[in-house]
């Protein structure tokens, strides 16, 4: 993701262009000031859309004409694993996938196969990703994003908005924000945002939105712990809800008491993260990090 | 997507998973309780069994004869064990008060058995693979085992790439310490089951117990499978298979605007399920109590806001409606006109606030303006106001 | 393993994949013959096909009465085409001079197309995967097509642990400059060719052509499958299936103590596919000729060096006889033993020559000195004394 | 497989060390000095083998008892698979599989798993690997080979021990024989084996021994014309058959002309290899080009 840092302007191809969600998106895309060079949809090859963005029939032909270093995938579900699939084929460095509603098993063979490529994965269900006044490769309200020093990074999508705004609206604007997407299995994890984060010159404070379930968040405070040298804000949602009980007895057996809001908390609290207690105070806790450390 | 025990051991059986003889009734018709003794004419004894979707049935009780979730009954007493389950509500440990109204009761018969074993398969989030676990301690509390005996249960992470390879089988054949033909078909089973967990596009496959019998068969005696319901759209699932009562959600991450039922009296509309979470959490830390939160979603269409504010603002449980939503692709200014007409429509008496920022907020400002619910700024002070006034 | 036409051709319909109608004779008998008629009653033509393991069918001759291998025929004369190919010996490109017995003929309906295309899966030894190799020149030698047209011919890596995806399908279908329901079709055929390539553990699945019918449906018109040898234990193949005459072998590799028949006149006994191959091509730069070539193997029974030897020292076709082998399981005393017993059985009047090392080969040195097969040490001198005998 | 440089005396375990062969050949390594610690055999659990080996009824247990360092499989071809399998699964560094028969898919899958992972496998279809007067972790016969700086690979069995006996004859012990096997897709490649010789001090010399068939050989060629510093020799068998024309034209098509004994040899020649002519020079050619170097 390194390559994020040195590319002010990345290529964007845009998977799934021509459907109602590919149409919209890319045009705010473009609105925003995203470098869009291509879009792929099978059969729609040779069209043009948003005037003069070239579409073709497959990822192999849009790499062959544009060279783009990225792909925005915006393909309804049923065929959003394909299109995956199709963009790690065409040895394109990032995927940013927005699509919810990818088979779990289909996301275990996925990262299974990333690993011998040099492919990284945001996503899937996901709002995508940020750079304020440069490029926004996503589905997220650009107006509410404002230049700045602030990591922010989220599971969900309308939590990093309100993130977002509030850090904006006191003045902290964001060097970056990453959506991960909010299934149990997704192609990049806090870590590896929060590593990217931690060397990026341009990133001075770190906001990790996270919620119930799953162990990411403990697994973040443990790379936060022993790696993250900048000041790290979190806010955990689902505080007052179980924690999700879907795997039952299994997942109680595999995940114990993790998972919980309180267990997250207590553990990124020991790793000297500082919680925003409730979704209000996002933006607040951030200003008094930063202040502590300055 | 979970399914009733006698769907989930027929989808077992179509993958040559051993499970006992059963009938499932969702009607007491004489020619249906006719199926029902014709099958067990030789059986001394059946087991019926409330087909729910909680645990903890056999301690569970009707509300409105008490009797058990699963009972022990004789050819004689068959009938007035059905009757006295289905349509009635069921209240289990799992269940929760309100319990859960069944429609449908499954006739088992009683299984003789040597040995039990707990067995399932599920997703490990942490390691991003498959995992079987199993224990030689089954069809008791598995969660107890793990805290009491950690060391009598197994873990066994699959590579979804090559999927459970035989030594693993093995392994699992070893741990529940069998010998002789009871492990070569055991280690069948295993392998069959998770064919069937790729197939079915499962979450969950939980085999508890999973028993040896007298002939050295193993046999899946109660089972629990969940459906990845993002799969659905090609998972061969018969739809006779979709369940008859929708199951209790547990998550508002899967269904995009699902609504929950909960105890209090604030009805909390939001959009993205973190949204949600961290609304009713901050009404909580206020000192408020939900009625039930619904998840917008990210792009609902006016034909499905207009049904949620339907049933939000006419919903007698809610004394007050808090609406949070934060615009991404979602457009506040719709919201904010189909609330304002949908007002005029039911002309509700409940206190409603109403917080919306991002995409199309400034327009849905401009709208509510003239509108008798106020646009308000501050999510902590919107709370605030509806729970002095819901609490007058 | 290769396959016949017309099995091959029941192995992909039971995939899925369109093929046209056809019925294999292996016996002209009066039952078999009404059947066929009676298929292709409503045909005015249809195609008489000789099956055997060798292509170039159709510009190929029968020694015994010059015809052709595919022959289009009317109804009147399908008796006689068909019994002019049932038992007799079929020459083409492929087959070598000597040609190969046809013992079934495949009667198909002459079928109509608009386009030919190549299609097939294999395995490329220098990426370690899968490939399909796709074509919109089809019905036509593929080899010229790639040398004269390599833009015309795409080549698809496959990921083992993914399968072939819908998109590299799509490719497919583009290449073929396919639309509309023949697009679709394309991609559901392509899809379903690679899941009967890993089911069946195939090492090629091979379509030419593969046509574009009028009612825009993709069908099979000819095939070639070849299945692992090494997988034969576990492929669901039915029996009837197994070649009813035996490949030509091509390579000394897949089975262990094949024969090989060569033109010469010197048999060539030796162990390993490498050693095999190394001595005959020393026998060949020195000048002679092998008349067959044996690979004992690593561990060959008493029983099968015994049947080797009957067969080597009595057939008439070899002048000279010449053992190499370098014992590494492979014991050097017993081939020495049994070959002493054999030559006296057989009192062959042919030229022996022997050269064994390594496993107890000074034991078969001690065996050999009262025998009356000189034991060699030196490989070139074995060869060049038994070159010398058999030109006397 | 840079352990094998360091470690003087590997630590065995025998996969199907119960079986004939596995009984068989696990008494020849035990003999020629291989530290032979465990065996593991389904059901055996809990015997011994030549007196005083463990069996154990798992690799997991043999690993957790004895941390073996390779594994040798000897178990029949329709177990072979699991049984790499359950080596990769724990971890063990080297795996040297003899079973012939393995299905070439399920190489494919194999070599897809072993990328993630440290574990390196030679064979399947080989006679393993040996180090003269130290260890032999396969099936040759050991008197052939003489301790020496000849860094021997072989595809085929039978060819490795006739050039081992030529080089032991005129003097040139080796400093580790190597069969890869002469399966179409194999765990190592000629290329692996060659890196390791090159950087080993211990070896002076290359013999490279091949046979028609695959392209290989053109592989090793290429990365010896770039990589590699040492004298090698090479000798392929099948000069005067015609290549393996099992693939028929699909072969043809992705293989071309290469993979015929003229073309192997022609590439192998331009790469500066000093070809022994026939199989009977195997010796005396690298007698020659050791000379020539010195």
């Amino acid at each position: 993701m390194s390559f994020l840092t040195i590319d002010p302007q990345p290529r964007v191809l845009v998977q799934g262009i021509t459907g109602h969600a590919g149409l919209l998106h890319s045009k705010l895309c473009l609105e925003y000031g995203t470098n869009i060079v291509a879009g792929a949809t099978p059969g729609k090859g040779g069209q043009y859309v948003h005037t003069n963005i070239p579409v073709f029939n497959s990822v192999a032909e849009a790499c062959r004409e544009t060279a783009p270093t990225v792909s925005l995938i915006l393909v309804p579900a049923p065929f959003a694993t394909d299109a995956i699939y199709e963009a790690i084929d065409a040895k394109i460095p990032l995927i940013v996938c927005i699509t919810e509603g990818i088979p779990v098993q289909d996301m275990l063979r996925i990262k299974s196969v990333l690993k011998g490529t040099q492919t990284r994965l945001i996503g899937p269900n996901c709002p995508g990703i940020l750079a304020p006044h440069r490029y926004k490769i996503g589905i997220m309200p650009g107006a509410i994003f404002k230049p700045g020093s602030v990591g922010l990074v989220s599971r969900s999508g309308t939590l990093m908005f309100e993130a977002a705004w509030q850090l904006s609206t006191l003045g902290y604007g964001q060097s970056m924000a990453i959506g991960i997407g909010g299934d149990p299995i997704n192609g990049t994890s806090y870590q590896d945002v929060l590593r990217y984060f931690n060397e990026d010159p341009a990133t001075e404070g770190i906001v990790l939105i996270g919620e119930i379930g799953g162990i990411s968040e403990e697994q973040a405070a443990d790379y936060i712990r022993q790696s993250v040298r900048k000041p790290v804000v979190a806010f955990i949602a689902g505080q007052t809800l179980p924690s999700n009980q879907r795997m039952g007895h299994a997942g109680a057996i595999i995940e114990g008491n993790k998972g919980t809001a309180a267990h997250k908390i207590e553990t990124l609290k020991a790793a000297g993260v500082y919680i925003a207690p409730t979704i209000t105070d996002i933006g607040e806790t951030y200003a008094q990090a930063i202040q502590n450390i300055k | 997507m979970n399914l009733h025990e006698y769907q989930a051991k027929a989808l077992l059986e179509s993958f040559q998973i051993l499970i006992p003889s059963g009938v499932c009734i969702q009607e007491a018709t004489p020619e249906n309780l006719a199926t029902v003794k014709g099958t067990f004419k030789n059986h001394a004894q059946v087991a019926v069994k409330a087909q729910i979707h909680a645990g903890g049935r056999g301690k569970g009780h009707f509300k409105e004869n008490g009797k058990s979730g699963v009972q022990l009954v004789s050819g004689d007493c068959l009938e007035k064990a059905i009757t006295s389950m289905l349509h009635n509500t069921l209240v289990t440990k799992q269940t929760g008060e309100e319990g859960q109204k069944v429609n449908a009761v499954y006739v088992t018969e009683v299984f003789h058995y040597t040995k039990a074993f707990y067995l399932s398969i599920c997703i490990d989030r942490a390691h991003q693979c498959p995992v079987v676990i199993a224990s030689r301690q089954g069809g008791v509390d598995i969660e107890t085992v793990a805290a009491t005996h950690p060391d009598q249960i197994i873990r066994i992470p699959i590579n979804p790439s090559i999927g459970l390879c035989h030594f693993q089988a093995r392994a699992i054949a070893n741990c529940f310490q069998l010998t002789g033909s009871a492990y070569t078909h055991c280690i069948q089973t295993i392998l069959n089951l998770y064919k069937a967990f790729v197939a079915l596009d499962a979450t969950l496959i939980e085999i508890n117990p999973l028993v040896l019998s007298d002939q050295q068969q193993i046999v899946a005696l109660d089972s629990k499978v969940q459906i990845d319901d993002n799969a659905l759209f090609r998972t061969s699932i018969s739809p006779s298979l979709v369940p008859i009562q929708s199951p209790t959600p547990t998550s508002t991450k899967e269904a995009p605007s699902s609504i929950i039922r909960l105890d209090g009296n604030i009805a909390c509309l939001s959009n993205g399920a973190g949204l949600c979470m961290a609304t009713l959490d901050l009404l909580h830390q206020l000192g408020g109590q939900a009625s039930c939160f619904i998840d917008l979603g990210d792009s609902a269409s006016e034909q499905k806001i207009d049904s949620i504010l339907d049933l939000v603002l006419t919903d007698s449980q809610s004394k007050g409606v808090l609406i949070n939503v934060f615009g991404g692709t979602f457009p506040c200014d719709i919201l904010a006109q189909r609330l304002i007409q949908k007002i005029q429509q039911h002309r509700p008496t409940k206190s409603i606030q109403v917080r919306l920022e991002g995409n199309k907020s400034e327009e849905a400002r401009e709208l509510l303006k003239t509108a008798p619910v106020p646009f308000m700024d501050d999510l902590q002070q919107a709370i605030q106001n509806l729970l002095r006034s819901v609490s007058l």
